[in-house]
């Protein structure tokens, strides 16, 4: 019985007017929910915990660059998913929101190569360096661009949706290859010090901001697909009337 | 009677070879003259020379007021919208200074509500069908002042309202003083003043 | 109330750029949404003009 | 002759490059696909890729400036705007530079803005990247110019594409030397007067004669 009704629930949350009014009601929630911990996870950053003993306080850049690396990642995976969901089952929503993820994971990776070239500039001295962890997330930039670019070019929305989410999908096997690949270069960059899982090479007292930090970056992800999501269904339904009379009436 | 164009003895040489019989033409202001011939007669590249697109390889042309050409294809970005499109045109003829009609030219709404297209004001002009793109290129008429119309198969791809409206709009335009010079095959003009005819026939082969 | 960093300027303006696409991502739906809005009034506006012509 | 047509065609241009913006930061992309490829090909070795930065940033500038050529005149020729610019006494001479300027600010100055990361990738010493930039920018507008006088006389073969990269190559030699050499100069601490010199002056001729001879090289192709 339960399947039956998740079924039901999955299939339903497809048609438009429902995903419409969920990606109405949630967002203001989840903005709120970013601003609250983005708020305590930079004021911890900043003001509470204490500099670096060896790289003083550039370390905070840390407490931005990091969540930002893991969230282009994370962004990644869930696009990928939401192709699979949409290339399969054909659902619609899941393509919209496939597609508007792609500029989202395109900002994040941005801002993780942004923060990391201004982090690394203090640290080895050069804003860039060919180095495995940095090239990788270069060419990840540029293929969300490739996502972004191909939706673009396509009038039909539906075809070009279809399209970026075959593109999305040989993405997703082709990012752990270069990772490797680019991994035998003598790497610059620092071993993996946070391990979740192994124990943590870094100190316990920085460990909080970067836990709200993280958490923050979710809830962005969530809230900025949602209502990007909601736009790009009423800018496709446009010539519909649910949208005209909606669009109208809440003047 | 104000001349428009006065076009005498006027030829088009391609690969050397004159394309049709040097061909005269005076267009007075309130006229509607009707290029007739066979296809590929040249009747195209006569409304070409006179737009001043092309060179005359031989004869002269003495324009005295602006002229508007609407060729087979209506020249338009498909990319922009139809609106953008009109807002264009009336932009880019704006300045001309040659005899400009009495008539104030219209705005690109109301042009686009006499041809029929107001509720594609916002579609991009790259998916209008041909019969719309035909009425986009009427509406571009009508949004720059040009007295002289030169319209190449007006009549093509358009349903019977659709060639009335032409007619409507020619008449319009004569009335305000303007002057038309028009080549079509099947559909003649049917126009409150009677038409002209202006016949073009193939080069005399002797002539090099 | 500004706590003065050692390597300042290399803090700040990693902030200042995530603050900046951060701020990106709020603002650029929002912006989104009026222009649609805008458009869809003026179409409206369009069709009544389009009646009041075949009237 | 009013500047009201001069300044409608010129926002057209802009607004059609913003509504298609992908083809139109295509020579940028693929300028920074092929920054990325040269170290991924030859190394990451600092030293050895400061050497090949100046000339390596000019082949990537010059051949990503290929690809938005064909953008130049070809659309216009299909969708029949071309000849309406012979209609009506607006000069041609005049459409045709607000043609070029417009295509250079959409292709050539990202390039300029985009020249210092770019370089910065390479490992250029720092003190050679206005060099650079002062030598892309007139790079990037002789390249509009000789592509745009190229383009305009393969308007009337089908895909003038392969054509009108062959028929460029020899006009942008001379600006790959001198710009390239004033740059590498400039990297091993002398003056580029001498290259910068040149290239102004080949911009100086070409500003008067190209657009002349893309005038009547369009009048040709749209018979």
């Amino acid at each position: 019985m339960i399947w039956t009704t998740l079924k039901v629930g999955f299939h339903k949350l497809g048609t438009p007017q429902v995903f419409y009014r969920l990606s109405s009601l949630l967002p203001p929630w989840l903005w709120a929910g970013f601003g609250v911990c983005a708020a305590i996870g930079v004021y911890q950053a900043l003001y509470v915990v204490p500099p670096d003993y060896q790289q003083g306080d550039s370390f905070r850049i840390l407490y931005v660059h990091v969540p930002a690396a893991w969230q282009a990642m994370a962004t990644y995976v869930v696009m990928a998913v939401l192709a699979m969901i949409a290339l399969v089952w054909r659902i619609r929503v899941a393509e919209i929101m496939a597609m508007v993820s792609a500029p989202i994971g395109a900002a994040m990776t941005l801002l993780c190569l942004a923060t990391g070239s201004i982090w690394g500039r203090p640290m080895w001295g050069t804003w860039w360096a060919w180095d495995a962890r940095l090239t990788s997330m270069l060419v990840l930039l540029f293929v969300y661009l490739g996502i972004m670019a191909l939706y673009a070019a396509y009038d039909d929305h539906r075809k070009g949706a279809r399209v970026a989410c075959i593109l999305i999908l040989v993405g997703l096997i082709n990012i752990p290859i270069i990772h490797f690949s680019v991994e035998w270069w003598t790497t610059l960059h620092q071993g993996a010090t946070i391990r979740f899982f192994g124990e943590s090479t870094m100190h316990p007292s920085m460990m909080p901001p970067l836990v709200w930090m993280t958490v923050a970056f979710k809830f962005l992800y969530a809230a900025a697909l949602l209502t990007r999501a909601r736009n790009e269904l009423l800018r496709q339904d446009r010539s519909r009337n649910w949208v005209k009379l909606l669009m109208l009436k809440s003047t | 009677m104000q001349t428009l164009i006065e076009a005498h003895a006027l030829g088009f040489k391609r690969a050397g070879r004159l394309i049709f019989t040097p061909t005269t033409l005076t267009l007075h202001a309130g006229q509607c003259v009707v290029v007739s011939g066979a296809n590929g007669s040249g009747k195209t590249t006569f409304l070409r020379l006179l737009a001043g697109i092309l060179k005359p390889a031989a004869g002269a042309i003495e324009r005295r007021a602006g002229v508007n050409f609407v060729g087979h294809q209506a020249a338009f970005k498909a990319d922009l919208s139809c609106l953008e499109n009109l807002c264009f045109q009336h932009e880019f003829y704006a300045g001309r200074d040659a005899g400009k009609l009495l008539v104030p030219a219209i705005s690109a709404i109301e042009a686009l509500s006499q041809v029929g297209l107001i509720k594609l004001m916002r579609r991009r002009a790259g998916h209008l069908s041909a019969g719309q793109k035909k009425r986009l290129g009427l509406a571009g008429l009508l949004v720059t002042q040009a007295p002289v119309w030169l319209l190449d198969e007006p009549y093509a791809s358009l349903d019977e309202s659709g060639a009335q409206q032409v007619d409507r709009l020619i008449d319009q335009h004569l009335r305000h003083g303007g002057g038309v010079v028009l080549s079509t095959h099947r559909r003649q003009p049917v126009l409150s003043v009677p038409a002209l005819s202006c016949p073009i026939a193939a080069a005399a082969e002797a002539e090099t | 109330m500004i706590p003065d960093f050692n390597y300042a300027p290399f803090v700040w303006s990693s902030y200042a750029i995530a603050a900046a696409i951060i701020g990106w991502q709020v603002v650029q739906p929002w912006l989104a949404h009026r222009a649609l809005r805008r458009e869809l009034r003026e179409d409206h506006l369009a069709e009544q003009l389009e009646q009041a012509n075949d009237a | 002759m009013t500047a009201r047509p001069i300044l409608a065609l010129f926002k057209r241009d802009l607004r059609l490059a913003a509504r298609h913006a992908g083809q139109s930061l295509l020579p940028l992309v693929f300028l920074f696909a092929v920054l990325i490829l040269i170290p991924l090909g030859v190394g990451p070795g600092p030293n050895l890729l400061a050497v090949m930065a100046p000339g390596m940033v000019w082949v990537a500038a010059l051949l990503s400036g290929l690809l938005a050529l064909e953008h130049l005149f070809r659309p216009d020729l299909e969708d029949g705007t071309l000849e309406q610019w012979w209609v009506g006494d607006t000069s041609v001479l005049a459409i045709v530079m607000v043609r070029f300027v417009s295509h250079w600010l959409i292709t050539g100055l990202p390039v300029i803005l985009i020249a210092p990361l770019a370089a910065q990738m390479l490992y250029l010493p720092p003190h050679a990247v206005p060099t650079l930039m002062l030598s892309l920018l007139l790079g990037t507008a002789l390249l509009t110019l000789f592509g745009g006088l190229v383009a305009a006389l393969t308007l009337g073969t089908q895909r003038g594409g392969v054509l009108l990269a062959i028929l460029i190559f020899p006009l942008i030699v001379p600006v790959l030397i001198f710009g390239a050499g004033a740059t590498a100069v400039v990297a091993d601490g002398l003056s580029a007067q001498a290259h910068l010199g040149l290239l102004t002056a080949l911009l100086v001729l070409a500003l008067t004669l190209v657009p002349l001879a893309t005038v009547s090289a369009l009048r040709l192709n749209i018979e």
